[in-house]
C-alpha cells in the first residue's frame, strides 16, 4: 500500500492548526497522540445513536454496545496476535494495567524476600506499583542497569536472577531515550529460569508489529490514548495461566457472578478483572483506532518513522553543543537532547511560542536523568503523521534558542 | 429425519408468521411442547447460568443416539430450548458435534442467540455440543 | 426558568431515534444517561483543536487540556459544594472510586475485628471492594437492613454500632428500588459515635442537589456516564483530613514527586491519587455535562421526575397482577415491578421489541432481591428527557405483554 | 516608588517590543539583574519545586520593609523573579499583601504564570505573600 502524508494529515484536522498564529509542529507523540477523524466519528455515533450500558441489557442499545465492545476486544487481540480475546483485560490506561498485575499477581504470587528485577529504563509507573507491592510484601526491587548509550546491560540479566525473582518488568520502548529493548532474548533467558515477563507496551505498539505469541512475553500493557485512541483506555493483555490464577483487582459490578454478604462467587475472563461500568464508547473508538492503524499498515509506519529519526538526527545533531541522551542501535522516532547551558524548560518555552510542541522535564523518568546526572531534556518524538519539513521547523527553532540564550 | 430436514421443517412453520408478535406467540406455544427434564435431574449440576433466565439441561444416551430434556425459568428461553432441543435430540454424537444451527438466524429469533443477551442459550447450545463431544469419545470402540 | 421538554429532548438526537421500526423508549437511565449535544461537541472540539497531554506540558495544547481539566475539577467542586477542588479526585466511575477507599481507607484505618456496617440495600460495587478488604483484614462486615417498602431500618444501626465500627458504607439512592435514604441523618448519627460515613451517590447526584458541606459526609463517589457525561469518567469526594492521611492507590506517572529505586515521594492532592494519564477529554466533557445540568436547574429535574414517577406509578398499578418492589416514600424516579408469573427477562424482551428499553434481572443487588425472594424485576427507570406519553406507550406495551405470556 | 508604580514602569518599559522575541530577549536581558540568593541560603529549604525549573527564595527584613532575593536553573523564570522582586522587594508586609501583580498579564508573559505551567512562578508568588503575611505577624506591636 502506498503511503500517503498528505491524504494521511487530512485525517487529524488538528495538525493543520495554528498556534500563537505560527502552524503548530506536534512533536509531543510519545506523550499522546492525534485522532484520526474516523475516531472521533465513533465516539460520536455511539453516542448519538446507541448509548447504553452493556452486558445483561435485554434491550437492543444494551446489546449493540456489548456487541461493539467485546468486537473492540476481538480487534486488540488480533493486533496483538493473542490467543484469546478472554486474554485481552480492557483497563484505563498502561498506568491501571501495571497496578493491576501489580496487585493481583503481587498478592498471589509475591511473598517475603521475593525479588522483582525492573529496569533502569523505566516509566515512574513501572517503577511506583512494584515499590507498593515490594513495602507490602517486604520484597525486593533489583535494577537492570543501562550503558551511556541508552542500551539495557542484558550480560548483567544472569547474574541479577537468583532463586527468589518471582519476575522481570521492563518498558518494550523507552519513552525517555526511544530504546527498543530487546524483549525476546529477556523473556527467553527468563523462562529458562522459569521467571515470568512483564512487558509495558506503552510505547511499543504504536511503533512496531507486536506478536505476544510469538514473544511469548507473560503480560503486555499499553494505553489507547498513546494510539490514536481516547483518553481513558487501556489494554493488559497476559497469558490465561496466570490471569486464571490471580485473585480479582477490584471489585463491582460484572466482575461477579453470585453475592451474597457472606460470600461472593467471581465472574470467568474477562470480567474478573472489569469491575464496573466499562468505558465502552472509548473501548469501540479504541477498536476504530487499531482498525485505522491496520489500514495505513504498521510496517510503513514503521518506516517512514525511522526515516524521520534519522533525518531529525541528522539534522539537529549540527547544532553546535547539542547532546543527543539515547543513542541506542534500535530505536523509535524519539530524539532526547540538551544544547550545552539551556536549561530544557527554556528551551521549550521558546519553541512554544515558535508553535512547536515538544516535552521538558523528566518525562517520568527520574532514575534516567539521574542516570546522566540531568535535569532533564528536551523531547521530540514524531508520529507516522509527522513530516521532514517539520523537522526543519524544529531546527530553525533551535537555531533562534541558542541565538537567544547563547548572546 | 435429519438435523438439516427438522430445522427446514422449522423455518416453514414460521414462514406462515411474518409479525414478531405471532412469532413469539407461537414460540411461547412451542415451550409447552419441551421436553422437560426430570426433577431429580433438575439439580445445580445440570444449571447453566446465564445471568438472567436459568437453564437446565439433561442429556440421555440410548443405542448411540442422544436425547435431551431441559427446562427454563422464562418462557421465551423455553420456546428457543423447545426449537433446539426437537432439532438435536435423537441424532448421534457426530451429528449433533456438526450441525450447523442456521434456523434461529432464519426464523428471525437470531437477537436471543447473541453472546450479548445474556439468557443462557448460548451457552446451552455449547453444553449440548460437549455432551455429544463426551458420549462420543465414550463411545468408540477399544482399539 | 422554564422548563421546556420539547427543547430539552432536541439536545438529545437519540431520543428521537426508531427501534425495530418502533420510536424509541429510553427507560434504562439508572443503568446510563444519555449525553447532551454540547457534551458530544465538547469531546469533538478536544480532539480537533486542542488534545495534548495534561500536567507538567510546557506547549500551549498542553497548558489549554491541563487548564480545561482542572475547570472541571472546579466545576465538580462547585456542584457539590465541596470546600476544596483538591479534594475532588477524578477516577473513572464510582467502582472505582470505592475500591480506592476500600483499598487506601482500609488500608490504613482497618485492622483485625474492626467492623464496616453496609446496608442490605447496596449495588454490588458498595459489597464486594469492602468484601475483598476485609478478608485481607479479617475485619467483619455487619449488614443494615431494609423494610419491604425498601426503608432501611435506622432504628437498627445505633444496636449495630460498636466500638469496633470503623466506616458505614451505603447509597444516596438505591438503584434497583429508587428510595432515598436518609444519609443526613444517619451521617449525624455515626458522627456522633465517631464513625466515618461513605456515600454511594451514583444514583443521587442526577436527581437532587447534593451540598457534602451540608450533608458533612466522609466520602461521596458518583459516575459521570449516570449524570449525561460520558464513559470512563468519575469523582471521588473526599474530606482533606482523610485524603490526606491515606497513602496513595496506584502508583505511576504524576502522582509522584521524586522517584528513586530506593525510595519516593508522593505529589499533593488530588493528584496523590490520580496515578497516570487521566481521561482528562472525558473529565472536559463531565464539566460540561455538570454545567448541561446547572443551566436546566436540579431543582427543575427533581420536580419534573417527581412527576413522571408518580404518573408511571399511578399508570403501572392498574396493571393487574403488577407488584412494584420499592415503596419507599421517598424514591427517585426508579419503578421496579414483577407481574405475577411472568418472568423479567420474557417481559424484557417483549418491551424491546416494541423499541422501549427497561433492564431486567437483579441490576447488581442480589442482596435486595434475595430479600424479597425473587429472581429479579423489569425496571423503570426515568431521566428529565422522558415524558408522560412515554410512560403511556410502556402501560400499553405491558398489557400486550400480560396478553402474550397470560393467554 | 509604591508597588503601583514600579508595575508601570516594567509596562512602559516592555511597550516599546511588539513582538514576543524581543520581549524574551529583554527578558533573559532583566534575568542578569536579579539580586542573587547568597550560596548559604540557596538551601533545600528555600527550595520552591516547580517540576521542571528550581527556584530559590530568601526574604530579609529590615526596618519595617522586606527585601527578596532569588534564583533559578532556567534563565526565563529568573527573568521573571527579577520582575517581581524588583516589584515587591523593599515594600512594607502589607503592601505585599495587597498588591495586584497585573502587569504580568499586561506584558504578555500571563502563560508564564498559569497554574499550568509547572515553572514554580505561582509558587514563588504565594511564597512571597506567605512571608509578607509571616513578617507582618511578628511586627505586630504588642499589644
Ligand atoms: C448505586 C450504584 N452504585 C455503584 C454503581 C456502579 O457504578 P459504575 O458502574 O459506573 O462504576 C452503580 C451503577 O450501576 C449504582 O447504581
Ligand atoms: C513507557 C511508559 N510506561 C507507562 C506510561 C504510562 O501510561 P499512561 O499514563 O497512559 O497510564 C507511559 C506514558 O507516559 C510510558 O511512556
Amino acid at each position: 500500500m502506498d503511503f500517503d502524508i498528505k491524504k494521511i494529515r487530512n485525517d487529524f484536522q488538528i495538525l493543520s492548526q495554528q498556534v500563537y498564529g505560527k502552524p503548530l509542529v506536534y512533536f509531543d507523540n510519545a506523550a499522546t497522540t492525534q485522532k484520526p477523524q474516523c475516531v472521533i466519528d465513533k465516539i460520536t455515533e455511539f453516542y448519538q445513536k446507541y448509548n447504553a450500558n452493556v452486558h445483561r441489557g435485554v434491550h437492543f442499545m444494551s446489546a449493540k454496545c456489548t456487541e461493539a465492545n467485546e468486537n473492540a476486544r476481538n480487534i486488540v487481540k488480533n493486533f496483538i496476535n493473542a490467543n484469546h480475546s478472554h486474554e485481552i483485560i480492557f483497563t484505563h490506561g498502561t498506568t491501571e494495567s501495571i497496578n493491576l498485575v501489580a496487585s493481583s499477581f503481587g498478592d498471589r504470587f509475591i511473598t517475603k524476600d521475593d525479588e522483582i528485577i525492573i529496569s533502569e529504563l523505566e516509566h515512574h509507573s513501572n517503577i511506583v506499583p512494584w515499590q507498593l507491592l515490594c513495602e507490602r510484601k517486604q520484597a525486593k526491587i533489583k535494577v537492570l542497569p543501562f550503558n551511556d548509550k541508552g542500551e539495557l546491560i542484558i550480560e548483567n540479566l544472569e547474574t541479577l536472577i537468583s532463586k527468589k525473582t518471582k519476575l522481570i518488568t521492563l518498558n518494550h520502548v523507552s519513552n525517555s531515550l526511544g530504546t527498543i529493548n530487546p524483549i525476546k532474548k529477556i523473556i527467553e533467558l527468563a523462562h529458562s529460569h522459569n521467571i515470568p515477563v512483564f512487558i509495558d507496551g506503552a510505547q511499543g505498539v504504536q511503533h512496531q508489529e507486536v506478536d505476544v505469541k510469538e514473544l511469548d512475553c507473560d503480560f503486555y500493557a499499553f494505553s489507547g490514548h498513546k494510539i490514536f485512541a481516547p483518553t481513558g483506555t487501556g489494554v493488559l493483555y497476559g497469558k490465561e495461566k496466570w490471569l486464571e490464577q490471580m485473585p480479582p483487582y477490584q471489585g463491582g459490578g460484572d466482575m461477579i457472578d453470585i453475592v451474597t454478604f457472606e460470600n461472593t462467587t467471581y465472574n470467568e475472563l474477562p470480567f474478573k478483572f472489569e469491575a464496573g461500568t466499562p468505558n465502552y464508547v472509548g473501548n469501540i473508538a479504541f477498536g476504530k483506532a487499531l482498525e485505522y492503524v491496520n489500514s495505513i499498515g504498521i510496517e510503513n509506519i514503521a518506516k517512514h518513522e525511522k526515516e524521520l529519526l534519522d533525518y531529525g538526527t541528522k539534522k539537529i545533531s549540527q547544532i553546535e553543543n547539542l547532546t543527543i541522551y539515547g543513542n541506542a542501535k534500535n530505536k523509535t522516532s524519539v530524539i532526547s537532547f540538551l544544547i550545552n547551558g539551556i536549561h530544557p524548560y527554556d528551551a521549550g518555552m521558546i519553541l512554544d511560542k515558535l508553535g512547536i510542541a515538544v516535552r521538558t522535564g523528566h518525562h517520568c523518568t527520574q532514575p534516567v536523568m539521574d542516570h546522566f546526572n540531568i535535569p532533564g531534556t528536551v523531547r521530540a518524538s514524531f508520529a507516522f503523521y509527522n513530516t521532514t519539513e517539520e523537522i526543519d521547523i524544529l531546527y530553525e527553532g533551535l537555531l533562534k534558542v541558542v541565538k537567544m540564550f547563547n548572546s | 429425519m435429519t438435523i438439516k430436514n427438522r430445522q427446514q421443517e422449522i423455518i416453514e412453520e414460521f414462514e406462515i408468521y411474518d409479525d414478531w408478535m405471532d412469532k413469539y406467540s407461537y414460540l411461547i406455544e412451542l415451550s409447552k411442547d419441551l421436553p422437560i427434564i426430570n426433577d431429580d435431574a433438575k439439580k445445580d449440576e445440570n444449571l447453566i447460568n446465564g445471568c438472567q433466565s436459568k437453564v437446565w439441561l439433561h442429556a440421555d444416551f440410548d443405542d448411540g443416539k442422544i436425547y435431551f430434556t431441559a427446562d427454563s425459568d422464562a418462557i421465551i428461553t423455553k420456546g428457543i430450548i423447545a426449537l433446539l432441543v426437537r432439532v438435536l435430540s435423537n441424532s448421534t454424537p457426530q451429528e449433533i458435534i456438526d450441525a450447523d444451527l442456521h434456523f434461529i438466524n432464519e426464523i428471525g429469533l437470531k437477537e436471543n442467540l447473541s453472546p450479548t443477551r445474556s439468557n443462557g442459550l448460548l451457552s446451552m447450545v455449547k453444553q449440548m455440543k460437549l455432551y455429544a463431544i463426551a458420549y462420543k469419545t465414550k463411545n468408540l470402540p477399544c482399539l
